[in-house]
């Protein structure tokens, strides 16, 4: 393979300066990205002090193991992320194309449960969208509506950021397969790796809140 | 468009309006000691800059002295930001305590119930006397106001007696007073709320006690809010479940009201109107401890008006009521 | 290449996740959910050090990364604080 | 001087590709300005419109729907598509590198991308709120907003949002590059007022904007499929949404006037040729009101039913956040102190900001103060108040910033004596315009009315002769700087024997900004 030398953009001074800029630049944006999950959990807090109990039993209608697989499959997909950067680093082109497919794999497998347990969810009439029956077995049926418009809101926000991330490895998959600038594709693994991470972390904070503040 | 319906209290324009009760006059002595303060910092800005401005103009040449050094400069910031932060709690403290005695608890008078809707004000008295737009009070009684909404947010709003309360959908907001001058005044909805907004205004008559019940007597009024709360219980069917025999299911109401009650989630509560409200409208929200969450919730099926005239109702038992009335019936 | 880390990493956080929802199944009580949370916590953690890096990053990411946590607690602690004293 | 003519930025050529497609801060700065005078004069006009309208007590001008649609017109336009991008967007843009020496922003193409962003999505909510009308305010509280407006929130909300997008990557550049692209020797204390202003506001953009963002998100799927989160009639929390909306609004208030205040800065240096006063309690105050911002938006909330705990614990965070900005205007004036005064056209805007903005930050006192705020609380007193800080403050140093820096950025210089006329007639319209209506909120008049009891009609007259003026102080400008574009003298380098790094590259400058990247010896301000 040919050894590129590295050339900085052309409002830099060196390849260093423009790596700290590109990763902080990641960084302040996930923080952004944060802070919209963030009103989100602060909505989901403010309602769950105040209607403590429907929030509780609604939550035991929500399917804990497939949410339990759906979150193996994530962490699992976080480390073939890192074994990608990792094999992106030593220049491996094939394992690295190894790692990026594993990680797709994984992130389409969750997208597939997810989806699985929303259709789960229609069947039991508990998808409260115009047109559709909202069945809730229980009393106080609006604060269990109240309830599942949440939880469709922030897990479809979060299955929107895995799409995007998605279609960021696909493009990446491409790059890598072409394997012209090694020094570029490092640093564009690091910033994948860095949104897909993230992507985990906010799957974390809402797999705590949504299927394990139960009963 | 005619503005025939909109009927404005016939005052003109007042910079500082009417005080009609004293802590209208309080909340002005807030309100000048402010203006002071601002207009001293503004001449005193003003005065610097013009000054300046003639003295160090770049067309008078001449040296102009050393800069302020830079630990002085640091001593004049600090003291000026401590004199401000110390005057600054002052006002904070004073407001706040205004504050306080505007919307916290006191002892009341009476209660007026208010609720907004697009875009009327509608006000009902203790006795259910009721009118819309316009609100008659008497002189020198401590007035509570409970308010809330049936559609959108609005904001009742007294300028005569610095007074201003958002009335909001699903939840009963307060406050009081104590007209001291009897008199007419403008009552403004103060929050937007739609097309007409700026048509939901009206007035508030300030009567001397003998006028207003003088007024009362001449307004063709209904049954009292407890006696129409009463027939409400009874054709909603609450009565079936919380008293008489059924009362095993429910727990009795009689001299609830005040009172401080366990529930089933271990906690304790205090029976009052938002309570009571939120036992119409959620039931399951605040279980009382021995009971079954059976009872179903009336949302959607009763008005803000009829919930007010249940919970009158319920305030007018005294403990034991009910026990008294089977038993006389026996 | 260097298996060792992230598979250590890895296997780590499967164990914490299999604690929590253990937790669930078997605990009651009002401090399971701050149990929940702690061992989120631990496990963002741990992604958030190793596999994003955050060991290796300099100060400033560091930064920034926990100003954005605080803000966010910012937000949700004084609204919940409004709503709790309501 | 050598004779060598260097090639500047706007040589590259006037084919559409060059400007479309650049990547140059200092041409996507141009583009912004295009974009946002458009905006702003189309906001103008609606508040034309109202001034109109309120000449007489009855609706007779306008019918009640067009009057509220016109205020939110005015509202939803000047605040998301003139105030929030205005300083930082053009200025900010054009200046930000130059004065940390460096060739452009860290993400040239992220910057262009969010101009893209803005004026694509401002376009949008225009087309959409003028066809289809918007009748919430700029605030869209609910569940007026999500239940009850008939009218095209969803468009509007959809616009903001995509707006917000733009504010964020803007914010992301800002603070990468304040970071990372600093000239050798340009540590942070070396940094003129102005980039310290930006960085912090990026700060307050990219913290705050993502707030918004979900929430409006929220009500457009409230409205869009009937998913109630705001729904008082679901247990919904009709606070809730006032909560997410000032967590952003607030601090978007210092979005508006922590750029402005950089701008004074470097006028009020400059033009009394005198170092800024207290340099170092300056960057602590900009950085202590964008952080303190946070923590004061329940002052919006005082009457709305919250906690009154919560009411008291806002109102002590605000009258608090108000000593940083005080110490500022002490700075300020301090600074004229044995200066050397030249009243130019750019330096009787800066002074003007002080009056206006010490009445402004004054004002804000009063509403700090809890019983006082019950009764000013959504009257014209607050308007006259917010409009004392943003057009008075924000407005005022962005043209006081556009007649220091517009030297530079074209090579030309404009007609000093109408300038100076324009400047003069924006100070008496202002007050003229605004000042009435602090007696008019201190009488009870409330906001967002479009009729009114006769009582108020003289004070509303005052004020709508006043916006008349305002309304030729800025048309002034547009006209004279126009000119200036074709006629205009040569303005050289510096032409106000300014300090700083721009003022040391040529006008206009080059591409990449400095022949070669400079060496920073010493603190910003170096005027003795």
């Amino acid at each position: 393979m040919p050894i590129v030398k590295p050339a900085p953009a052309e409002q830099f001074d060196d390849m260093g300066q423009q790596r700290r800029a590109v990763l902080m630049g990641m960084w302040v944006f996930l923080v952004t990205e944060l802070l919209l999950f963030g009103g989100g959990f602060a909505m989901f807090a403010m309602y769950r002090v105040q209607h403590p109990q429907v929030f509780a039993e609604a939550a035991g209608h929500l399917s804990l193991p497939l949410a339990t697989a759906n979150t193996v499959l994530l962490l699992t997909s976080g480390l073939t992320m890192a074994l990608a950067e990792q094999a992106v680093e030593a220049g491996s082109r094939r394992l690295t194309l190894v790692f990026y497919l594993a990680t797709m794999a994984l992130g389409l497998g969750f997208l597939g449960v997810k989806g699985y347990e929303w259709y789960q969810e229609w069947q039991a009439q508990l998808m409260p969208l115009p047109g559709l029956v909202f069945a809730w077995p229980g009393n106080e049926s609006q604060q269990a509506e109240l309830f599942f418009n949440l939880y469709f809101i922030l897990t479809g926000l979060h299955a929107l950021h895995m799409v995007i991330g998605l279609g960021l490895l696909g493009v990446m998959v491409v790059l890598v397969q072409r394997w012209r600038d090694p020094h570029r594709l490092t640093r564009q693994t690091q910033v994948s790796g860095l949104y897909w991470a993230f992507v985990d972390v906010i799957w974390l904070f809402l797999f705590t809140t949504l299927y394990l503040l139960g009963p | 468009m005619s503005t025939s319906s909109v009927v404005d209290a016939d005052i003109g324009l007042e910079l500082i309006p009417t005080q009609a009760s004293a802590y209208a006059s309080q909340v002005d002595n807030l309100y000048f000691v402010l203006l002071a303060l601002s207009g001293l910092l503004i001449l005193v800005l003003v005065g610097l800059i013009v000054g300046f401005g003639f003295r160090y103009s770049s067309k008078r040449s001449g040296e102009r002295g050393k800069a302020v050094p830079e630990k002085l400069g640091q001593r004049i910031e600090i003291g000026f930001a401590l004199i401000l932060a110390v005057s600054f709690l002052g006002l904070f403290v004073w407001a706040g305590w205004l504050y306080l005695n505007l919307y916290g608890e006191t002892e009341s008078d009476f209660t007026i119930n208010v609720i907004g809707k697009q875009w009327m004000w509608k006000a009902q008295h203790p006795d259910g006397t009721r009118e819309i737009n316009t609100l008659h009070i008497p002189v020198d009684q401590t007035v509570k106001l409970r308010l809330t909404s049936q559609d959108v947010i609005h904001s009742f709003s007294l300028p005569a007696l610095r007074l201003k309360r958002d009335a909001v959908p699903g939840m009963y907001t307060e406050a009081h007073f104590r007209a001291t001058e009897p008199g007419e005044y403008r009552l403004f909805c103060a929050e937007y709320c739609g097309t007409e907004h700026a048509r939901m205004r009206g007035k508030l008559v300030v009567l001397s006690q003998a006028d207003y019940q003088g007024w009362l007597g001449r307004q063709g009024k209904g049954p009292s809010p407890e006696v129409a709360g009463q027939d409400l219980f009874r054709s909603y069917g609450c009565s079936g479940c919380h008293q008489g025999d059924a009362s095993v299911r429910a727990p009795t109401l009689d001299g609830v009201f005040g009172r401080t009650r366990p529930l089933a989630s271990g906690e304790m509560i205090e029976a009052d109107e938002a309570y009571l409200r939120n036992s119409i409208l959620q039931p399951q929200k605040h279980v009382v401890a021995g009971y079954e969450p059976v009872m179903p919730s009336y949302k959607g099926q009763i008005s803000e008006d009829e919930i007010f005239q249940i919970i009158a109702y319920i305030k007018s038992l005294p403990a034991g009521a009910w026990k008294q009335s089977t038993g006389a019936g026996q | 290449m260097n298996y060792r880390q992230p598979i250590l990493i890895w296997l780590g956080l499967l164990a914490l996740l299999a604690l929590t929802v253990g937790l669930n199944v078997l605990m009651t009580g009002p401090w399971r959910p701050l149990l929940h949370y702690v061992i989120a916590t631990a496990m963002a953690a741990l992604l958030m050090v190793f596999f994003m890096r955050l060991r290796a990053s300099d100060g400033l990411i560091r930064l920034f990364a926990v100003g954005g946590v605080l803000w966010l607690g910012l937000l949700i602690l004084i609204t919940l604080a409004e709503v709790l004293t309501r | 001087m050598t004779a060598e003519v260097h090639k500047h930025y706007l040589s590259g050529g006037w084919s559409l590709h060059s400007w479309l497609l650049t990547t140059d801060h200092k041409r996507i700065c141009w583009l912004y300005l295009v974009s946002i005078t458009g905006f702003f004069f189309l906001g103008g006009i609606a508040a034309l419109l109202i001034r109109l309208e309120l000449m007489t007590p009855p609706g007779d001008f306008l019918t009640a729907e067009g009057y509220n649609e016109t205020f939110s017109l005015h509202g939803i336009v000047m605040v998301w598509f003139f105030l929030i991008p205005s300083i930082p967007a053009t200025l900010g843009n054009f200046l930000m590198p130059m004065m940390v020496g460096a060739r452009d922003l860290a993400f040239p193409r992220l910057n262009l991308l969010s101009w893209y962003i803005y004026t694509l999505g401002g376009i949008f909510t225009i087309v959409m709120v003028i066809g289809g009308g918007v009748d919430t305010g700029w605030t869209f509280y609910t569940p007026y907003s999500s239940l009850f407006s008939s009218s095209a929130v969803i468009a509007a909300v959809a616009g903001v949002f995509i707006v917000g997008f733009s504010s964020i990557l803007t914010g992301i550049n800002f603070i990468v590059t304040t970071h990372t692209m600093r000239a050798p020797g340009m540590h942070w204390l070396r940094l003129p007022l102005f980039v310290w202003a930006n960085y912090a506001t990026s700060l307050i953009l990219v913290l705050a904007t993502p707030v918004l963002s979900v929430t409006l998100l929220l009500i457009a799927a409230e409205r869009l499929l009937g998913i109630g989160i705001f729904d008082p009639s679901l247990g919904g929390d009709p606070l809730l949404f006032q909560h997410l909306f000032w967590f952003y609004s607030h601090p978007a208030v210092y979005i508006m006037i922590l750029p402005a205040m950089g701008v004074v800065s470097e006028l009020i240096t400059c033009f009394s040729k005198n170092r800024i006063f207290g340099y170092k309690g300056m960057v602590l105050a900009i950085m202590a009101i964008s952080l303190f911002g946070f923590v004061v938006w329940g002052h919006h909330m005082f009457t709305s039913g919250q906690s009154l705990y919560a009411g008291i614990l806002f109102s002590f965070f605000s009258f608090l956040v108000a000593v940083p900005s005080a110490v500022k205007t002490l700075n300020w004036t301090a600074t004229l102190y044995r200066g050397r005064i030249t009243f130019t056209a750019p330096m009787i805007y800066g002074l003007s900001f002080l009056g206006l903005f010490a009445i402004g930050g004054l004002t804000g006192i009063f509403l700090a103060a809890l019983a006082l705020d019950v009764h000013l609380h959504d009257t014209y007193f607050i308007t006259a108040h917010f409009h004392y800080i943003m057009v008075g403050g924000a407005v005022t140093a962005y043209l006081g910033g556009l007649h220091f820096w517009w030297p530079k950025m074209t090579g030309r210089l404009y007609s000093e004596l109408w300038s100076k006329i324009a400047a003069l007639a924006l100070f008496i319209g202002f007050n003229l315009t605004f000042f009435p209506q602090f007696l008019l909120g201190y009488s009870g008049m409330p906001r967002r009315y479009h009729e009114y009891p006769e009582a108020f009609q003289l004070l509303h007259v005052m004020s709508s002769l006043g916006s008349v003026v305002l309304a030729i102080g800025y048309l002034l400008p547009l006209v004279y700087f126009t000119w200036s574009l074709f006629r205009g003298a040569p303005a050289g380098a510096n032409p106000w024997q300014a300090e700083g790094l721009e003022w040391r590259t040529a006008s206009p400058p080059p591409k990449h900004n400095f022949v070669s990247i400079p060496r920073v010896t010493e603190g910003p301000y170096a005027y003795r």
